[in-house]
């Protein structure tokens, strides 16, 4: 017996071994795998974040990479040998000019209600775009809004973030210079609108610093 | 297109002409009022935040003149919308009522701006999301992942107890076995009944029931008491129908059987 | 133009660079990937078999490895990590009540044939339990029977001994400390014995010496 057979016993083990089990773990796995999920694989008292930026930097200008995506980790390969992946390329549906543009309100305003994306778009949200990217796993719901009627609200997913290349919500393209002009607040016209009034009530939340973003 | 409508130097250059022929054929093509109205801003071929909004309402309702004319349906919100706008005209045109409550004219044509500038923002953010690198068509996950595998073991167990137990149960089992009558010591109603019908018509006496007990069923008194009791019983059954005849002289005496003819 | 303007067109990229895609393709791949693959798929004047080693010695004690497959190369999880990738659930199970019963005769009756353990229970014993049993290393093959057929016999085990904290079958509780522990509740007519005669006689062989033990 030495002096501390119980502690060696749960001993985590040195970071460089954390590493290569982390690189393992998220080598196996096709989909991002949270840091929870990291440390429930790994033995006691490893620091799954710890061995992800040591991987991560090991990786840096690598033929792939160690991406964050949301509140998980993923390798994937980098994108400038896109051009050798041909043959991998599974062809996805081609979206519709609606679900795209959907998406991308989704994506900027989230938590957005249906009656928000129609507000934007002008136009109504058929029931096929929000399902197909409900299929698709890019959208979600998420909290009710806390206006009458208590709508549902839509918000973009870990798979979307992940689809897209994208660390969290606030990495979307062109998101800053957005809200600087403006045009993710809800500048919601006074009375006389062909908007209902109910909608415009809906609006103050509308563009409020997304929550969604921490969720993901 | 009734005149009227037109105010100050029309615009109606040929680009517009052809551009407005191209919107009206293809009206099916807009997703709402609010892109088509997006549309025909562009024609202004200035910023969207200074562009005309009473020049747009003119435009739009051009359009919708145009669309009538062709016979072509259009759906409700686009003609709500060309009240709106024909509504949202004439109030830009006359000076403001001070008595008039709620936004003005300008702060409508406004938040029409407001509206088109941010369905173009959206427009253009779509177009750099979709112009992210896709996972699966640019970047590429694992192609042979492990998964987790999930391996159930599955650890049986039984305890000292559970085994004696069950042992006990088994050689209890007999103790409770359901009650089956012994069929080798019983002689039934309908034994009886058989073996007496073809003896009866030949009963010219009266002859002792006990007489009538199978052949070995009057050793053990078990088989005799059941031989007994059934061929008793068939006697009855057999008096009952008329067959025979039965008597005892004293209590407990021999019972005697005779044969009606 | 310069020189050599045709081959510099086709010059092959960096062995370094080469070894990225290589990278790359290895971990995109569904299936381990041949040299002529590999060829086929980067540039033009690549040496395939030479990025593979750089990659391979790159992977060398890391968490996966760069592996020949057959004829083909595919990266492959550390085979000491292994372990991380199967999350063993361990459940405990109690053994059926047919299990229960087929041991605890092969205990009490040992050495017994399957033909003797079914005129016990009253019904037939199913392959699958007694597999069950062989499985767990508490029943075993005996001698065969010098009976006709020469059927087979069943044994316990030192596992079964060790298991059920036992030193020898013999331990076994015997029918009257059963009923004395209160475990044959029984409580029949006092003249009507459970044991039947004859199942009396054999249970004099029963608890003979048992060979098991010995064997074991």
């Amino acid at each position: 017996m030495t002096d501390t057979p119980e502690e060696s016993l749960f001993e985590a083990p040195p970071l460089a071994e954390q590493e290569r089990m982390v690189e393992a773990i998220l080598f196996a796995s096709a989909t991002p795998v949270t840091i929870a999920e990291l440390h429930a694989r790994l033995p006691h008292g490893c620091n799954a974040p710890a061995a992800l930026e040591e991987l991560a930097k090991r990786y840096d200008g690598r033929g792939v990479q160690v991406r964050r995506i949301g509140e998980a980790w993923a390798i994937r390969t980098a994108p400038d040998l896109a051009f050798l992946m041909t043959r991998e390329t599974v062809e996805t549906r081609k979206l519709s000019r609606a679900a795209v543009e959907t998406l991308a309100i989704v994506a900027y305003h989230q938590p957005v209600t249906r009656a928000e994306i129609e507000e934007v778009r002008g136009v109504s949200v058929s029931k096929g775009t929000v399902e197909q990217l409900l299929e698709l796993d890019w959208i979600k719901l998420g909290k009710r809004r806390d206006t009458p009627g208590r709508p549902v609200t839509f918000v973009v997913t870990r798979n979307f973030l992940d689809h897209f290349g994208l660390s969290s919500a606030r990495d979307l393209p062109g998101l800053k210079e957005l809200r600087a002009a403006g045009l993710l607040d809800s500048a919601g016209p006074p009375d006389l609108t062909p908007d209902t009034p109910e909608e415009d009530e809906d609006q103050d939340d509308m563009f409020t610093p997304s929550p969604a973003e921490e969720e993901n | 297109m009734p005149e009227d409508f037109i105010e100050g130097p029309a615009r109606d250059d040929v680009a517009e002409g052809l551009a407005a022929e191209a919107l009206i054929v293809d009206v099916e093509g807009f997703e709402g009022p609010l892109d088509v109205l997006l549309t025909l801003a562009r024609t202004q071929k200035v910023d969207l935040r200074t562009i005309s909004v009473l020049q747009l309402a003119r435009q739009y309702l051009r359009f919708v003149e145009k669309a009538r004319e062709l016979r072509l349906e259009l759906a409700a919100d686009y003609l709500v919308m060309a009240a709106w706008l024909a509504f949202l005209k004439s109030r830009l045109l006359l000076p403001p009522d001070p008595t008039d409550e709620g936004p003005s004219a300008e702060d409508l044509a406004a938040h029409l701006a407001f509206q088109l500038e941010r369905l173009e923002a959206m427009r253009k953010a779509a177009a750099r999301l979709m112009a992210l690198d896709h996972l699966g068509r640019d970047v590429f996950a694992r192609g042979e992942p492990q998964g987790l595998e999930r391996s159930r073991k599955v650890v049986w167990t039984a305890t000292l107890l559970d085994l004696m137990q069950g042992y006990s149960r088994l050689r209890t089992r007999d103790d409770f076995r359901p009650f089956v009558m012994d069929r080798k010591g019983v002689l039934t109603m309908e034994e009886a009944l058989d073996r007496l019908r073809p003896l009866i018509g030949h009963l010219g006496d009266w002859t002792d029931l006990m007489t009538f007990l199978p052949e070995g069923w009057d050793v053990d008194p078990a088989r005799r008491r059941s031989a007994t009791a059934s061929t008793f019983a068939a006697t009855l059954e057999l008096a009952k129908n008329g067959r025979l005849d039965l008597r005892q002289d004293e209590t407990f005496g021999p019972i005697r059987i005779k044969g009606r003819p």
